[in-house]
């Protein structure tokens, strides 16, 4: 499906019945106006409170199709949260999300979470973890096989994948998420500090080969991340978050030629994207 | 032939049964019989209203005459089982050691029944009829499991209890009889009238449906309570029945009777003996010995 | 008009435990009103109301019930004191329950009621006998379930507190009790429930002159169908009541469940 | 030396198991020798012993175990089929829960022999009636603590699954009832000890011809403590053998508990 | 306790039987020669297999009173499973784990877990869960109330400590981890990849903060990190390990003065320490 042809399509979820009314009061009609080609979630008016801390009001996004952003923001302020209303497991309060043609149901998505321990199957050897999404995806099972292969070639990991996940370290865990992220080729991809617990040469690596993969393979992506060499080399787009209750600080575009290396990072350019993030940053931070 | 299926609550009142399968009175008058073995009294009942049975072994007469008065021609009565100081069966039991004579001595004591509002009932009523006053024993209902180990751990200073649990305390030398066929003496007023406490009976529905099956059944089962009450050597089933074997020559009987044997004055005994149920609150309401029995 | 309706439902929360009850009342009946079953084997729900009605306020079903509870929560509490802490000792070493999992097995897999007479023995045939056996009988199955708990509860907490220097007492009772703390509920509600049933069996068949087990043996006996369905509800109805007391606990201190 | 038996002692890890029966004999052993209790009471245990094996071997005390066994089996068959697979829908929604909780908590709270009436009246007098409601009460029981595993299940993996496009249904099967196995196998072992005790206490009760309830209350009844005692033994030694199925399963299935 | 007057005492762990045997042998007996002063931590013999996976064998260590020493090492190589078998939570096969003086247990110890999010308790809250190590100092109520007021004091952190650890996101639950580790004030300091989660300022913040603490306390510390600029900034020595069967590829003094900060990591002195430590990693983690 090209970006052009994408029906316009309300998808809310959380409450419906408050969402419901949201959509219907004429209050925010004006907002869902067609919007520009090529963004592919639209986040309208998302509202999250936790008891009586509010979180997000009123928050509006778009996500570019086949982009990369990054989100650089403050512990706390609600990027993982926001990560997980989208990919559709955590309820809001009020607002909409708009998947482009689709609900997050409907769409092939790859989530590495934060809490990459934990989101592993223990029942589950590594490998049948990073099989295991392909069982929905309506492959034979020669298709499935062939899929692990290519996976498993294209990274070369050195992981006994025959471990159960409590056999493997912090890192080897996180490793084996990702490859279950990436094995059934989303079209979006959720990565919460997705290299936290890996080595240095993996986390090199892995970066080349995301790049290599999404921009190939034309994947919505979200990164956050707290290294921000790391954000800014990956993303076409660093997005700066405030603190609670939480807004968009800024959008920094960074447009260098792919792929990105340790050079990229000297470029003015970078300097420039990185600075000016980090200035914007530290702004939001210290706000009183 | 015809089938048959009868409920049998494994005591030796269930004696005429076992001779009459044992000996093959069924089969002469062309019926199969199925034992159906059933452990609570109430369970009998109930499956005779619901119609799993259609007949029953030995069964408390008080409960018989309830459901009768509950649900009129649930079953009748064809055979009745008598019990008094003759026939022994409902008794008192004290300790070896005791010094009293009769049940009127037991006053101050700490007594067990066996259980069931009837037998807790004529147990209260034999001692308030012996004269002692309402507050001078105490008594407990006892599963009768538990009566050997109640008697035997000095809990108790004896207790009202049935055979064949009394031979055994006796045998065992951990209790003696003080005074047997009390509903007879002390409730019905006549030492030799018979309290006709358990009987044989058929359903309605077996009488309504099948009248020649159940007349055949009655029968066979004439002939069974014959040897029963006439042959020692019946006796040796009595194994079978929760009996010891070295019991089994020795332990008290009931008196069985067919209903269509008995004379006037034995139906105005049972009808007593009913009447007494009504008044302990265990039959639902007054009821006429003629509903509940049939002479076939 | 849905939108309302979907507004109030949450509201209805309270419904929804009445649910279960309204169903079963329903089925009883039906089946009473087509005459499934003998209406002297099955009284219909409306009659065995007022039997319980009747009982409450005019007979001694009021009396029974109480006398149940208190017999229920003697015997509940001796069982939670003996086989709480035992349970998280005993669990603490798999190595130890191991040695004395055949005993619980044992008396988890014997019937009470075959018990009886063991009971009588050691504890005569007062009340002693009948709040021992249930205490017994609920103390074995919190005993297992705290134990297993306590077996399956994650490492990682316990290791953190060794590191900060707890002892393995202060270990067992800082982050191993509260590890065990979901599965120690369930079997403090499988507990309660196990000593209600106990108790009921014990006053049907080791003498006793009130109680709601009396009252259903006695009801059976005289084929008073009715009485014997108010006290089996009151029973159950009780067993109901102690279970919710202890989800509305479990609710407020395991806030962490799941998470 | 002590080195020596350091050595030897996770060998003699088969020992373990053993000790709690080793320990119950000796007590029991003791209390018959100091005649704490009347030896007409509480036999000593060799000459319950003795009548376990003249049981086994000449008499029917085989037969009736193993028709014990049978009605057991088929009891908790029944029971697992049903329930296990209602616990987990139940347990999927806490409201569904919420509204069947009532019935759940009423019938674990009431004494199976309480409910023999209505059994026999569903399911005639015959064997349907033991194995029904031995079946019953045992799915109670691993229900309840099925729907709890399931209730009680962290959430991420379940979410993880989600995500990844699994159904709700699917999401069940593949992550929850996997979560909450160990809660479900505490649910099978309470189970199969629960229709155990259930169908030896129909065998007492309902009156059967075989099985290790009616040999208990025979017993009972003419006061042979012996075979009383051999029979309770039997019952309990053959409620441990089936836990202890469960526990050599569980350890098969369940290797990341804890972790 | 001076380094100086420190009694020599063997402390074995693991499989009693076992290590007492290697003790004893006279096999390994030379090596239990007096050690350097300064040593605060003695390995010797360590051997640890999982299953047939040989993770450390015959593996000695010593680490110097008072400083900080990094480990820098690929994914799985075993850095997490060494300090846990130094903090005595887990068994090992065979050898001897010296503690200068003391047992892992009489030794006052903080340990920032990899696994944060598991090792906090969710039944207190968090600001609970900072004070629950104070138990067992045999502090006053006020003494451990001035501990807390202290810390909080030093952290000025913005977080809701009144919340349970469930309610925090990622990098708050660190956080909390890492107080909970500072609060006793440590002898010996384990950090395993502490700063992971944390946002940008927090993690500065943190680095510089730990240099005073550790610094003036003369905490005996172990820090894994795979930011080599991190592990280098904070070392007074970093360790190289190899993959598995792992064994000390190098140890890399760094003496640079402190505190360290931005600055030092452009001195020709760190760029030497990192140059030559990322070439002895890369070449042991390409080793075939
Ligand atoms: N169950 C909850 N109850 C109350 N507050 C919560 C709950 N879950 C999250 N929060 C709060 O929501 C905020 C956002 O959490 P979230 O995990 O999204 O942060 P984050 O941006 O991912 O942070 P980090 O960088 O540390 O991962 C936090 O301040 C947290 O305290
Ligand atoms: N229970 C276990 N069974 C088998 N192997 C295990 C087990 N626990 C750990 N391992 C193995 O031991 C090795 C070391 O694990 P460890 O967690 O110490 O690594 P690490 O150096 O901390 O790695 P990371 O940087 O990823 O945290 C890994 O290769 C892992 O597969
Ligand atoms: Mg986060
Ligand atoms: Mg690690």
């Amino acid at each position: 499906m090209s970006p052009d042809d994408s029906a316009l399509r309300l998808v809310s979820a959380g409450n419906p019945a408050e969402a419901g009314d949201h959509a219907d009061t004429g209050d925010h009609a004006e907002r869902f106006r067609w919007f520009a080609p090529g963004t592919h979630i639209t986040i309208r008016g998302l509202t999250k409170t936790f008891g009586d801390t509010v979180l997000y009001e009123d928050f509006d996004l778009d996500l570019p199709r086949g982009k990369v952003v990054s989100i650089f923001g403050p512990n706390g302020c609600g990027k993982s949260t926001l990560i997980n209303m989208i990919s559709g497991i955590m309820d809001y309060d009020a607002g909409t999300i708009l998947f482009d043609g689709k609900t997050a149901r409907e769409t092939k998505i790859g989530y590495v979470f934060q809490n990459y321990r934990e989101a592993g199957f223990p029942w589950l050897r590594a490998i049948d973890n990073i099989r295991y999404p392909l069982k929905f995806l309506r492959l034979t099972k020669a298709e499935q096989d062939a899929r692990i292969e290519k996976l498993l070639a294209s990274f070369n990991v050195s992981i006994d994948l025959n471990r159960y996940p409590y056999e493997l370290s912090g890192g080897q865990q996180q490793l084996v998420s990702i490859m279950r992220a990436l094995v059934i080729d989303p079209e979006v991809l959720f990565l919460d500090e997705p290299f936290s617990a890996l080595d240095y040469e993996m986390t090199l690596f892995l970066r080349d080969k995301l790049q290599a993969v999404l921009t190939e393979m034309q994947v919505t992506s979200l990164l956050v991340s707290h290294d921000l060499d790391e954000a800014v080399e990956l993303a076409d787009e660093v997005l700066l978050l405030t603190r609670k209750p939480t807004s968009v600080a800024a959008r920094i575009p960074f447009d260098a030629p792919r792929p990105r290396n340790a050079e990229t990072t000297v470029t003015p350019e970078f300097i420039d994207v990185k600075t000016r993030s980090l200035e914007i940053f530290q702004r939001e931070v210290r706000k009183p | 032939a015809d089938k048959v299926k009868i409920g049998v609550f494994v005591a030796s009142s269930a004696l005429p049964y076992y001779v009459a399968a044992e000996r093959g009175y069924f089969e002469e008058v062309d019926l199969e019989v199925e034992p159906v073995f059933i452990g609570t009294h109430p369970l009998i009942v109930q499956a005779m209203v619901s119609g799993d049975i259609d007949a029953v072994s030995n069964l408390v007469s008080l409960e018989g005459a309830n459901i009768n008065a509950l649900r009129p021609d649930t079953m009748q009565f064809i055979a009745l089982y008598g019990q008094n100081s003759e026939y022994v069966m409902e008794q008192f039991v004290v300790k070896p050691d005791s010094t009293a004579t009769s049940i009127a001595d037991l006053k101050g004591a700490n007594l067990f029944s066996a259980p069931g509002p009837a037998n807790l009932g004529a147990a209260k009523a034999s001692l308030l009829a012996s004269g002692l006053g309402e507050d001078e024993f105490r008594i407990q209902e006892q599963g009768m499991g538990n009566h050997i180990g109640a008697m035997q751990s000095g809990n108790f200073d004896g207790g009202y209890t049935l055979e064949a649990l009394a031979s055994i305390m006796v045998d065992l030398g951990i209790a003696k009889r003080l005074e047997t066929g009390v509903i007879a003496k002390y409730l019905m007023k006549d030492e030799t009238a018979e309290a006709y406490a358990a009987g044989a009976a058929v359903s309605g529905k077996l009488i309504a449906d099948r009248p020649d099956v159940a007349k055949r059944f009655a029968a066979a089962w004439a002939k069974a309570v014959k040897d029963a009450n006439d042959d020692p050597s019946a006796r040796s089933l009595l194994a079978e029945m929760k009996v010891p074997e070295n019991l089994t020559e020795t332990v008290p009987l009931a008196h069985f009777s067919m209903v269509s044997d008995l004379s006037e004055a034995e139906l105005g005994e049972f009808q007593s003996f009913v009447d007494i149920g009504v008044d302990l609150g265990v039959v639902a309401e007054k009821i006429d010995v003629a509903d509940i029995t049939e002479a076939m | 008009m849905i939108q309302k309706l979907r507004d109030r439902l949450p509201a209805m929360g309270w419904l929804q435990p009445v649910l279960g009850a309204l169903a079963l009342v329903a089925v009883w009946a039906f089946v009473n009103l087509v005459e499934m079953v003998d209406p002297v084997l099955l009284p219909s729900p409306k009659q065995s109301w007022a039997a319980f009605v009747e009982g409450m306020t005019e007979g001694t079903l009021g009396h029974d019930f109480l006398r149940t509870i208190i017999r229920t929560m003697s015997a509940f509490a001796v069982a939670t004191v003996i086989a709480v802490p035992m349970g998280v000792a005993l669990g603490s070493s798999s190595r130890l329950y191991r040695s004395v999992e055949f005993l619980i097995d044992f008396f988890r897999s014997t019937p009470a009621s075959a018990m009886f007479p063991l009971f009588l023995v050691f504890f005569g045939i007062g009340e002693e006998a009948k709040i021992a056996v249930a205490a017994f009988g609920a103390a074995l199955i919190i005993l297992f379930n705290t134990a297993y708990g306590v077996m399956n509860a994650r490492q990682l907490r316990q290791l953190a507190a060794q590191v900060m220097g707890a002892s393995r007492a202060r270990i067992l009772w800082d982050v191993t009790v509260w590890e065990s703390l979901p599965q120690t509920f369930i079997g403090l509600r499988s507990g309660v429930s196990m000593a209600l049933v106990i108790v009921i069996v014990a006053e049907m068949f080791i003498g006793s002159t009130d109680g709601l087990g009396k009252r259903i043996i006695d009801a059976q006996m005289i084929f008073n169908m009715p009485d014997m369905y108010a006290s089996i509800f009151a029973a159950g109805a009780l067993g109901y009541l102690m279970n919710l007391l202890f989800t509305l606990l479990e609710t407020r201190f395991v806030h962490w469940g799941g998470k």
